[in-house]
């Protein structure tokens, strides 16, 4: 199984005729991953090496089976790309788009929510299912296929702790970049629920940073929901407070979204927290090995 | 982009929500000027990007022109929590009955901007939030479904506004305000206080503005609003050169791609037992340019005695990072030893590259942590 | 049981301080419906006869328990007592009120419909459950219990049809006007779907008009999806083409939308269509006396 | 409220879709005017809210302005299905290429707008849609969502539009018309044909435009526009007073409560043997006032020779109906026969007025039948 994108993944690049998205389509294409179209307006007829471009995603999804979209336009046009893939039936839609205003990604939100589409980004990583599918910019080399499930906010420092679990032997189910923007279409939680139906993780990390309530959120959720054992790390002890650490929620304001309070957030209900990305990496091997 | 009080009272008023009538002033005479041009009472206002103006002498009152004079002069200049004062607000003083509090923040959690108001204005919200947690009535907007007039009368009668003036110009702001929150792509607008005034009139006194980076293309009057003398100078060149970049306090100068590698790398910095210089992210698609820019930036900060270059490669390729290096070594002689750790995408064909240059301050290492470890000692 | 309303309802009415609200609402509580609040802003804290009234729906539910508005305030406030009452967590709305533009009720038509809640109306007489409750204009003296379900298009032609049924000793479980403008809360269908599932309900009588083609596809859906006989009367047999007959959609352009299209269309599934009133219910006597 | 196509033409200039200019005119002299104005060949048309104007010959070429003259006399005061020509639009001729159709209506059944584009235009849609469906492309648009302009793509290369500045074009006129459609808000705009001239611009030559009755409030100008002197008399009096009525051929004329219940009372007199001379509802909310001025239209036709007023109290309450009918027969002193049946709210007392009052010509029924077979009768 895997979650969000494996062997049944059909997949779509909206912007597959851009120079990134010709780059990155053609390295999931290579990774295995069943690319079978492109959209670019205007140059429907065309093909990328024998991937068909057409002019629009309802082409895609009628002409060559497409399930999954990856937008890898320009943010200008990604909130369209979006509603255009979900309106053409797309259940899945990972959006690698960086710089989309943060009140046109909550107007999409909250209309693609309730259509139950699994939305994952903006401003993500993408989704890689070790030895199945990869869909985005996640260096797929450094993960192996495994039984731990990984989920972050951040998409090099999971890069981080996927290669130190590697070193340690170990292997991932899936890997969800979740994005680091204010609005993002999946939660932390989402992708805990989905790991817990997932029959192939054993394990989970989730891997979050100062800032916001998200990692408190999910430590709730794992307490109330998940039956597989959940290992944490949270980038930012060393933040200072008021200072925006790179994504746009990444501050910690007063006492509130502290390092710290999230560990204690997740050790509360069980989770076991490292402090360094070889440090749960190290826990997962006690755990796992 | 944080907007200082007067620009964020320019949006407001552009969506028709009452304030004081007001200029600005970037010396004591262009104060006077200003108080002359008003009339009557004055309040000369620090324009600085951080709180406690009040306290720390940012704000006074002045009878006429020439006290606007002597009070500009005594505030220009001031330093409040790092934030040098070059900037005044000078506004017509206005009499206070009551103080409220409105504002509207992009609750990231639930995904819906959130409408905040209480009748207990002045303080800071979250010591309302602790003290008399009753008294704020806090309500979620559906995107989707606009803002619509219940909303404000919510807020207006659950806040317990009784004086039916008050009650109709208050929910006029509050419609207004989101109109503006919206169409100015805000994440943050905040009245604090909204004054009633002895008469029953009700505007904003003070104005805390954030607006979105990611939309500020479609705003380009506000953009152009930047203020970058008052920060931090490294800072402000970090920005110019589309560098992120936090300045800190100790000797380990920081270079890694995404914010969460980043801030973990500062984390890993500090568990060897060094000190983090700064945080920097030279972001997602990281090229040799970026590179050259970022290491002008940290280098420009005498107290960094190494640098510690943490990269994996995903969208950025480690080869590109690997001649940026170097070139940036060559072009800025930069003598300050530098600590490589590279890995993912094309991680071989970097460390190759720099393995054939081998300039003698370039330190390669297998591992973030032993990269980590090494900068430190570089730097002690 | 019944549907939409019954002894479990909580009404709150919007505009119960305005002359008609207060007229209906009143002679809503006399008939047994549990009215327990009125909202009208600025009036909070005063009462109409004994019913307390707050300035927010979110008090009405919160102080006073209510689970269903009725809506009877003028056109240009009453989408906004929809949302309002949407959001305070009213599960049942019924709008009475007429002449609201179209595009706003299609506004609140897609932000209502995904939340699962029941919308009838606007521009309709109610709902009444004989011996129950009633909620809205429905005369209810002329209509007594039983298990003959009605859901009508139009306010008169319901009663009408309640009375000849009731003339010939039959009764229903819940009369269901749904309203004649263009876009409605509930259509045919889901009604429809409501009655299948009700346990005091028997048979049920759908009385349609010209225009549209709801009648059409309720057919459909009663040929797939119901178990229970259905009777039908179609209005406007006589109606002449490209004349709009009262209600918004009531037109017949070119060959469609005719009272002789609709009535094959219901036939085609083996409802049985009376082309009067008191035909439709010597039909229903004919079946179930 | 549906507009003429040269208002619709106004409302669509107002979005910015582009038409032609022209002018109006009410006689031979004023085209003329218009057509000196606006230079070159123009075309005069006829504008009645009625199909097929072309075939009755209510549009015509004219090569100057002496000719746009002599076309306008001979259009002026044609009879296009029961439509009194009154009113000329006079346009700048244009050179056709292509015809396209492009459309937005509100489907009811799916509860959402729904866009129709094809390069089959200048025919009917219905046309079409039967000889070639595949020509056709329907795509709805979510109302929250709004419009997006993956639409455009949709229908443009979804019809197959292939030269790229016709692409950009429509596209542009998609997003306008959406606009115009919300704005205004309309239930129906429609552009058959939207041409495409040698030279490739395009632009709409015709409109179709239908402005929801119950939006007019807020759109006054559109209001104001409201042809009446086009309309059947009655119909024009009947909308003065406010009442729903529609005007049909027979005898019997027809007072029902409720649009439903009135035209099931045409049907049940049809039924019954009888001819109904008109279809008119009293409403929802039918008081004694509005009683007196549908009686007022309904005696106004001659063809008349029994009234049928059936009534099913609701909102409206029979006694205020009966004093109303009592008021009506005394004031205009109608002689006609009325056949009244009362049922539903306060119909006792309804009925018990009626009675009291008992004016000869007044005949109460207890049913619905019996009521239409008794009006039957007396018109007979």
């Amino acid at each position: 199984m895997a979650i969000i994108v494996d062997r049944d993944t059909r997949l779509v690049v909206a912007g597959l005729t851009g120079s990134e998205g010709r780059f990155h389509g053609l390295r999931n294409r290579a990774y295995g991953t069943n690319l079978v179209a492109g959209v670019t307006p205007g140059k429907g007829g065309q093909d990328v090496e024998g991937v068909p471009v057409f002019d629009t995603v309802a082409e895609a999804v009628s002409e060559a089976g497409a399930n999954t979209s990856m937008i890898f336009v320009p943010a200008r046009f990604a909130p369209d790309a979006i509603y255009e893939a979900v309106d053409a039936g797309i259940q899945t839609v990972i959006c690698i788009t960086e710089h989309i205003p943060a009140h046109e990604m909550l107007r999409v939100y909250t209309y693609v929510r309730p259509k139950g589409v699994t939305l994952i980004g903006p401003n993500c990583p993408g989704v890689l299912s070790p030895g199945k599918a990869n869909v985005g910019i996640i260096p797929a080399e450094v993960f192996q296929a495994g039984s731990i499930g990984l989920v972050s906010r951040s998409g090099t420092l999971t890069y981080q702790i996927g290669n130190e679990l590697a070193q340690r032997g170990l292997g991932n189910s899936s890997i969800v970049g979740i994005g680091g923007d204010p609005i993002v279409g999946s939660s932390f939680i989402d992708i805990l629920e989905k790991f817990e139906g997932d029959p192939e993780t054993e394990y989970v990390v989730l891997v979050g940073e100062i800032g916001g309530d998200e990692e408190e959120k999910a430590a709730q959720y794992v307490a109330d929901h998940l039956s597989k054992p959940v290992f944490s790390y949270i980038a930012g002890f060393s933040a200072p407070p008021g200072k925006t650490m790179g994504h746009a929620g990444a501050i910690i304001s007063g006492s509130s979204g502290t390092a710290a309070a999230k560990k204690d957030a997740l050790e509360a209900v069980g989770i076991k927290v490292g402090t360094t990305p070889t440090e749960v990496a190290e826990l997962v091997v006690a755990a796992a090995a | 982009m944080d907007l200082l009080e007067y620009q964020g009272k320019e949006l407001f008023k552009r969506f028709g929500i009452p304030v004081s009538e007001g200029r600005v002033a970037t010396t004591p005479a262009e104060a006077r000027k200003a108080a002359e041009e008003i009339g009557g009472a004055v309040v000369v206002k620090a324009q600085v990007l951080t709180g406690g103006r009040g306290k720390a002498g940012g704000v006074k009152l002045a009878d006429d022109p020439a006290d606007a004079e002597q009070k500009a002069n005594d505030i220009l200049g001031l330093d409040i929590n790092g934030h040098i004062v070059r900037t005044l607000w000078i506004e017509s003083a206005s009499d206070i009955a009551k103080e409220y509090y409105l504002s509207i923040t992009f609750d990231r959690g639930a995904k819906k901007p959130l409408f905040m108001f209480t009748t207990q204005g002045g303080m800071e919200i979250e010591e309302v939030a602790a003290k008399d947690p009753d008294a704020l009535v806090r309500l979620h907007v559906d995107a989707l479904e606009g803002y619509q007039p219940w909303i404000a009368r919510r807020l207006v009668y659950g806040a317990g506004v009784e004086d039916p003036g008050e009650q109709k110009q208050i929910a006029d702001i509050i419609g207004k305000l989101y109109r503006c929150f919206v169409e100015s792509d805000a994440m943050l607008t905040e009245i604090n206080p909204l004054i009633v005034t002895p008469d029953g009139t009700v505007k904003a006194l003070d104005s805390k503005f954030t607006v979105d980076d990611s939309a500020l293309y479609r705003h380009e009057d506000v953009a152009a609003l930047r203020d970058t003398s008052a920060a931090d100078p490294l800072e402000a060149l970090a920005r110019e050169k589309g560098v992120t970049y936090v300045k800190l306090d100790g000797s380990v100068g920081i270079l890694g791609n995404g914010a969460g590698l980043s801030m973990s790398t500062v984390d890993v910095v500090v568990t060897a037992g060094g000190k983090p210089a700064n945080f920097c992210d030279l972001g997602g698609g990281g090229n040799a340019q970026g590179v050259v820019d970022a290491l002008e930036v940290i280098t420009r900060d005498a107290q960094v005695k190494s640098i510690f270059f943490n990269i994996f490669g995903g969208i950025t390729r480690c080869d590109e990072v690997a001649r940026g290096v170097l070139e940036a070594v060559e072009r800025m002689r930069i003598e300050l030893p530098i600590v490589v750790r590279l890995d993912g995408t094309n991680a071989d064909e970097g460390r190759r590259i720099l393995a054939e240059a081998a300039p003698p301050n370039l330190h390669v290492e297998p591992t973030m942590l032993d990269a980590a470890k090494r900068a430190v000692e570089l730097a002690a």
